[in-house]
């Protein structure tokens, strides 16, 4: 069976610390870290290997900060 | 491959299936943290580059919020007087009939003193494509009270509440627009979820694809959060959306082409 | 005598209140004041900063582009503040947050952990009090019978059970705050 | 005990025409001003007093609805800022054919176009010469305080009854958005409908079977008598020009140079002033308080005095041409102005006065 | 009695049926032969005089053909710059909330250059009362083309016809206003028989004995011709009137209390 | 064979636009000007040239869709009369803010207010002094003929597009709708759009790969870069006035005494010349052509030759404070003016030049 | 049987010949006169005995130039 | 020479037109003209006036309120202009629907029964070019071959059938003018 597995890059600086991105992600794979950007905004980052590249955090994001990808795993 | 690859290995572009369109510039967006402004932003530009229409797009801007959207969005570009993108628009359109041409409006100025504007440019079928991005508030000075303000609400003009008796009713603009002969397609859309950015993103397509059959005005209405307006945090201000502005503002087409 | 202040930071920070009740303590002790706070969509990017004028005479311009002290902030502020301090002035700022820390040799930089401490009170509303109280320790233009009455005048009635709360952070405020000598 | 608050300077004229006893305001949003229509609605005015506050749709229909409040003999005002002040001006041309009293604010921002946000003074001409079409003029107050901004609310609709005229407040966003001291006074109680049937017999308050019909209206088809419409406005004007003019003189007395300026510049000038004496240099200010009525006369006694002028001002050089036009050739009189919103120094202006009138130009008078 | 009797004996006071209200002036009428204004006057002041409201009413009429209605109705009047008579209205219901406001527009001035002030007043729901004289036409300044001018129709600035595809389509401005919450009574009459007449008088009662029950925006459109303008004779422009302007502007009441 | 027509004003300068090479017109109807738009839609120039034509529903419409097309490079304009051109005082700020060429007319009708639809130049002050906010100026170019009327129009687009500025042509309602003599000529082609790329290549006509995103704003909000831009407007307006000043000098060389009047009032003024003449007055007449810029030079000039100068104008007195500028105080300068749409007769004006100037007063140079 | 008898009285200074008052009278009571008025108009008159007094030439009237007076005759 | 005069009467009766093909005649023949309409809303009441030009100088206002000749079709326009008339100049007009006739003994006054004259023809139309015809036979300004030149450049072509037509109008006019003298 073919599945497919994600990863994201959040870009730390355009980030702004918004939250929408977290509870849309049903791998829970984003939170927000506890450091803040130079801007001064606890940005969003990726906790766990879970993402499936499902996209909907970068469609949510209002900075566009983030970039989503996938691969098939077989 | 079976086995269970790296983030290295999975972030190489060629699995890249998301990113930032080309035709957003490079510029921090000016928005407040969680705004509905930079989603739409990105969906209007998204659509201009997958239909590849950059060199053929005029975009026109009046005061709101999206005042600088310029400064974000990677095509021509005028910043129009506060409530006349609409006429501005006209003059482009009327000159370049081929170009596509669009408009994007916030709420204050699309209904309150843009009122003339749009309800004439609508009427006259103006081969055009209006966004309208309707918070509900006037984002851009300071939360003041909007036509599309909902009843009680609270803003900076209305520290009470939106009193309906004495301030009016919530203009439901895009009903009215959709009344007029001239308008073709009109749909109103939010961006705060991904199933309804997915949503938003057809309804723009149509709207812009439509331009080219010459058959009247495309209006495409984002219901949208102002959370510094609303004085809520996104998820807050998101949540008090679909609770209180959907039921005013439902979404949906309002007008296909038959 | 005439003092020229400017406090910058993040918007939730207290930053416009705490000019507004040190431009009050200063009207209730007969000085000419004025406060001047940035405006406009300059907010939207989250910082906020007002300028506030101590004086004995009928004050000029109420924007200022030098200032005797800049109390600051954030790092935003750091960085387009630090050079309107006037030679020989005073910086005060909170580290927490900075990268980068003021770096000028002709001025007197202080800190205080304002942040930290309010945490440490559970009190974060007090925050710009312990900031404002550091000022006060370096610049004592007000006395604190006129603070009080600012205090008074500038907090709506329902907030005014919180004034020995304030006070009393000030005076905190006036203890932790800390000279940094720049190495040469 | 009085009344002492530390306000904003939209706040002020906001708390100053509430207890002016006005009876309504129609406005719309715009920055620097808001607080204005914010500080009246907070102020639950209905309540306190019965004054209407309404939010128009636009600036255009903030200007029309005080049209309609005024013919019927109210008290009525706007507010805006510099764009929407544009929008206003066939509202204002209306107002000014028609003889109808209110009280105006312009918090001026930059221009032109959307401009800035920031302060300015480039809206002079606009206001003082007149923006709207038709010979007419407002008579234009220029606070440069707080505490003018609170009073010229009074004094604004004083003069406008007393004239029917219109009464400009023009400010910038330095005093709308600063806070000072302000000292309040008692509140003024609004006029009855009976008592507007007095004061304002004029009014369209319902044709009663006492008078004739009253009749609001700028226009008239036939020129003679259109003619004689204007020619009684212009003797108003030239009434108001001899009778209304307002100035501060500081450090006038001995002064052998002169700073013009008002508002916001005017402040910046007194500090000058201080500078320059402290430089022994015998400098003066002189304020216009009313830009029109402009103080005319004393510019030109004071040009018999000093031996040059320099009219500062947040704009490319407005206010300088009236400064000009009342010296009459008598003495040099150069303008220095900042743009686009920036503020000028004391010392920045007073240098540029030494440049003009003793360092580098040697002064000569003027002769021919 | 039971001779017939003389035209003197008839001709007596007693006798009169019919005359011109006293709330109009002497002044003649600066009208066309035939034009329909005067008779929107007639009955607008046979109400205001029937219902006794002489004291109690402010007229408010801006530019066209009647801006110099104040020298034929017997009341207090404002004149109102072009397209803001529902601005001045609200200046003035606002501060007299007792008195009895009204507004006299052209279509050129409602429909136009005071759309926006139009959909406000009647979204504001101010309790005022809106008459309206739809003649399809600029008739003032010398019969240029209105909103309300008919498909195809010839003016001073459609001279080979109004051409919907680049001059839009007529806009129906009462339908679009009939569909706000702030509207109470709306109705569209005409003044040409004396049929319609009566109607349009019925019409007009209503509209100004709702407005004392402050419920909202009454709103009385009169389909009228423009002899001038359409250059016909006024029995012509009447029967052209019916023929072209009433199927696309029907009348009868369009909004009605429940 | 030259194409010569008797034609109105009005239609004279919609004839101009069209063989200008006019791209577009917006405009709303207005008496005495709305001939332009209804010459226009006759002569189908969509069919003749390409040109468009729209009547837009307000004059503030209009000066916006004129904003739109001119920031994408075409030639457009509008025009209307008074209480309009006062409804577009935002926008065209705005596009003085941005630099945007454009024509625009004002058939001048008496003001203020409704006022009357006869002659009138009392929006002098609106045009040249700035009815809208902020710092700026048009070109304003007044025709006191029906020939230049049609001439401006292509004059107009010239300096438009050459110093990417607003031309205001101010006319009035008696050159507006008095038909005289008009010789036409050839036919310019309208710009391609290839041609507008390089003619404008400032203007939004798509984002090409070859170039950078071009943007039309009038907003900064960093007041130090607004007042840069500020700074270079009021060079360009200072070039202007150093380069485009046009008037025409009427038995100037030997005149004792001048009349200044532009429009409607100098043809009135160039008889009264011929009177005065006539009566053994050595007179003259300077009439501006452009009112921005102004011929103060060749007054300052004529200051020195003549004992008095007599400004008339169909106003309550707003050119003669130009003319007061540029004299300053070295000779009287008086004012005449009808008003409410009345125009002066030439015996008329000659009788008060010689009441100012010669009978009563006897003139004493001006000293200290 | 009572029936009614009209009669109208034309303000042939107000009338402007517009000729609206004629086709909307039944029993053909008006016509326009051959003369002028001051201001050069054909005026209305009534040219027979016919009139009911029901006023529909007085409502269409928009120069309000028509007085209409009616009795009951038995 | 200098020539200044007004016509006027009712909307219907070509009165601008004839004031135009005589101004387009005048141009023709190489003088300077000038043709002024009344305008806007006080056409509304049916009147219309216009007032034409023809000199050997450029031509100062288009707008006058004394004139060398009055050209009158109605009694709205004898009340308004017969005193608009210079002294020793020239009044024509159609007695038809005249109630008040002119009085003044210091111009010279001629009538044309233009109206009826026309009637006669069976050419409503012509009756402004027999009008015109009066006026040229008094002030005979323009040569026939301009007057042709006139006519032919301001009727539209389609209208160019009717040139003799209204040309032997003219010559019509010139012989039913009839000077009247008023007794002392
Ligand atoms: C003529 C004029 N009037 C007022 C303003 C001030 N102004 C700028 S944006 C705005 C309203 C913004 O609200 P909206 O259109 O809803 O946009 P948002 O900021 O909410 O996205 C106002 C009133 C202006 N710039 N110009
Ligand atoms: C600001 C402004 N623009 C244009 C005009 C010219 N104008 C006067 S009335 C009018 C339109 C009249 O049409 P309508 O409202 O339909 O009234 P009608 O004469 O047909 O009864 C226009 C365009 C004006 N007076 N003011
Ligand atoms: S792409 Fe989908 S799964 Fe991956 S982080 Fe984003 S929302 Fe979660
Ligand atoms: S949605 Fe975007 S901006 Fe918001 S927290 Fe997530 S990554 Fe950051
Ligand atoms: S103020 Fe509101 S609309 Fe404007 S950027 Fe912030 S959240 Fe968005
Ligand atoms: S022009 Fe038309 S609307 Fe005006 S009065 Fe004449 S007929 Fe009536
Ligand atoms: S009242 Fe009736 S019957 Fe008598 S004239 Fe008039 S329409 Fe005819
Ligand atoms: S309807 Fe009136 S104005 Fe018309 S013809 Fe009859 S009486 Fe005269
Ligand atoms: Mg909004
Ligand atoms: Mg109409």
């Amino acid at each position: 069976m073919a599945t497919v597995k994600g990863e994201i890059i959040v870009n730390t600086e355009r980030c702004k610390g918004c939250e929408l991105c977290v509870p849309v992600c049903k791998e829970k794979t984003i939170a927000m870290s506890v450091n803040l950007n130079s801007k001064g905004y606890h940005f969003a980052s990726s906790i766990n290997a879970d993402c499936n590249g499902c996209t909907n955090c970068a469609l949510v994001c209002p900075d566009g900060a983030i970039t989503v990808y996938r691969v098939k795993v077989n | 491959m079976s086995h269970i690859p790296t983030k290295d290995e999975i972030c190489e572009p060629e699995n890249m299936v998301y990113s930032r369109t080309c035709l957003l510039t490079d510029n921090a967006l000016s928005y407040c943290p969680g705004c509905g402004h930079g989603t739409a932003h990105r969906l209007i530009m998204e659509v201009i580059e997958e239909m590849n229409l950059q060199a053929d797009t005029i975009g026109v801007a009046p005061v709101g919020c999206s005042v600088l959207a310029y400064d974000f969005m990677n095509i021509d570009m005028q910043q129009a007087a506060h409530g006349r993108a609409p006429a501005v628009a006209t003059g482009i359109k009327r000159l370049y009939p081929d170009k596509f041409v669009f408009t994007y409006q916030g709420d204050g100025d699309l209904a309150a003193i843009g009122t003339g504007e749009t309800i004439h440019v609508c009427n006259r079928g103006e081969n055009i494509t209006v966004f309208f991005v309707n918070n509900g508030i006037y984002g851009m000075t300071g939360g003041q009270m909007a036509p599309t303000t909902l009843p009680n609400m609270k803003t900076a003009t209305s520290p009470f509440g939106r009193d309906t008796e004495t301030m009016g009713h919530p203009l439901k603009i895009t009903e009215l627009i959709a009344n007029l002969p001239g308008t073709y397609f009109v749909s109103r859309q939010s961006v705060h979820t991904p199933a309804n950015v997915r949503k938003a993103k057809k309804a723009i397509e149509k709207a812009i694809s439509y331009q080219k059959l010459n058959k009247g005005l495309c209006f495409v209405e984002i219901v949208s959060n102002c959370n510094s307006g609303w004085k809520m945090t996104p998820l807050e201000s998101n949540k008090w959306m679909e609770d209180n502005m959907f039921p005013y503002y439902p979404l949906g087409d309002i007008k296909v082409p038959k | 005598m005439t003092e020229e202040i400017i406090i910058a930071g993040f918007g939730g920070q207290g930053v416009l209140s705490m000019g507004k009740i040190l431009a009050y303590s200063g009207m209730m002790q007969n000085k000419e004041v004025s406060w001047f706070p940035s405006y406009g969509p300059e907010m939207r990017g989250g910082t906020a900063n007002v300028t506030v004028i101590i004086s004995d005479e009928r004050i000029s311009s109420p924007i200022l582009n030098k200032f005797d002290t800049a109390i600051i902030l954030n790092q935003q502020s750091m960085d387009k503040f630090e050079n309107s301090v006037k030679k020989g002035g005073v910086l005060i700022y909170d580290p927490n947050g900075i990268v980068r820390h003021p770096e000028r040799k002709d001025i007197n930089i202080y800190t205080i952990d304002a942040a930290d401490e309010a945490a440490r009170l559970g009190l974060a509303k007090v925050f710009n009090m312990l900031v404002l109280g550091a000022f006060l320790k370096l610049k004592p233009l007000i006395e604190p019978e006129y603070m009080r009455k600012g205090l008074e005048k500038s907090l709506p009635l329902r907030h005014h059970n919180s004034i020995p709360e304030n006070e009393k952070a000030i005076e905190r405020g006036k203890e932790i705050v800390k000279e940094i000598h720049l190495a040469n | 005990m009085k009344d002492i608050r530390l306000m904003k300077g939209n706040e002020a004229i906001a708390e100053g025409v509430i207890r002016a006893g006005c009876d309504g305001y129609f406005g719309y949003p715009i920055t620097p001003q808001s607080e204005v229509l914010e500080y009246l609605m907070a102020n639950k005015t209905k309540e306190r007093t019965g004054m209407i506050v309404l939010q128009a749709e636009s600036e255009i229909a903030s200007i029309h609805m005080v049209y309609g409040g005024a013919a019927a003999g109210k008290r009525v005002m706007t507010s805006s800022s510099s764009p929407g002040i544009s929008l206003m001006q066939e509202g204002i041309s209306f107002m000014a054919g028609t003889e109808l009293p209110c009280l105006l604010l312009n918090v001026v921002r930059g221009g032109p176009g959307l401009g800035t946000i920031q302060p300015s003074q480039s809206d002079y001409f606009q206001t003082v010469k007149g923006g709207g079409h038709g010979d007419y003029k407002m008579i234009v107050l220029a606070p440069a305080s707080v505490q003018e901004m609170y009073d010229f609310a009074k004094l604004g609709f004083e003069l406008a009854f007393k004239h029917r005229i219109q009464v400009m407040v023009l400010s910038d966003g330095a005093i709308g958005q600063m806070m000072e001291k302000v000292e309040l006074d008692e509140q003024v109680p609004r006029w009855t409908d009976a008592e507007i049937k007095i004061k304002s017999p004029w009014a369209t308050t319902g044709k009663t079977p006492d008078r004739e019909r009253n009749i609001i209206t700028s226009l008239d088809l036939n020129p003679v008598k259109q003619e004689i419409i204007n020619i009684n406005l212009q003797k108003k004007f030239k009434h108001i020009q001899d009778t209304e003019v307002r100035f501060e003189r500081i450090q006038c007395d001995d002064a052998e140079y002169l700073f013009v300026a008002y508002g916001s510049s005017a402040r910046i000038c007194q500090k000058a002033v201080l500078l320059g004496r402290e430089r022994g240099i015998k400098v003066g200010l002189l304020r216009p308080i009313t830009l029109f009525p402009f103080p005319t006369i004393e510019l030109a006694k004071l040009a018999k005095q000093v031996k040059g002028m320099l009219s500062v001002e947040m704009s490319a050089g407005q206010m300088v041409e009236d400064v000009r036009l009342a010296v009459n050739g008598v003495v040099p009189v150069e303008h220095y102005g900042r743009l686009g919103g920036i503020m000028p120094a004391p010392d920045e202006v007073l240098n540029i006065l030494e440049k003009n009138f003793i360092k580098e130009k040697s002064y000569e008078p003027h002769t021919n």
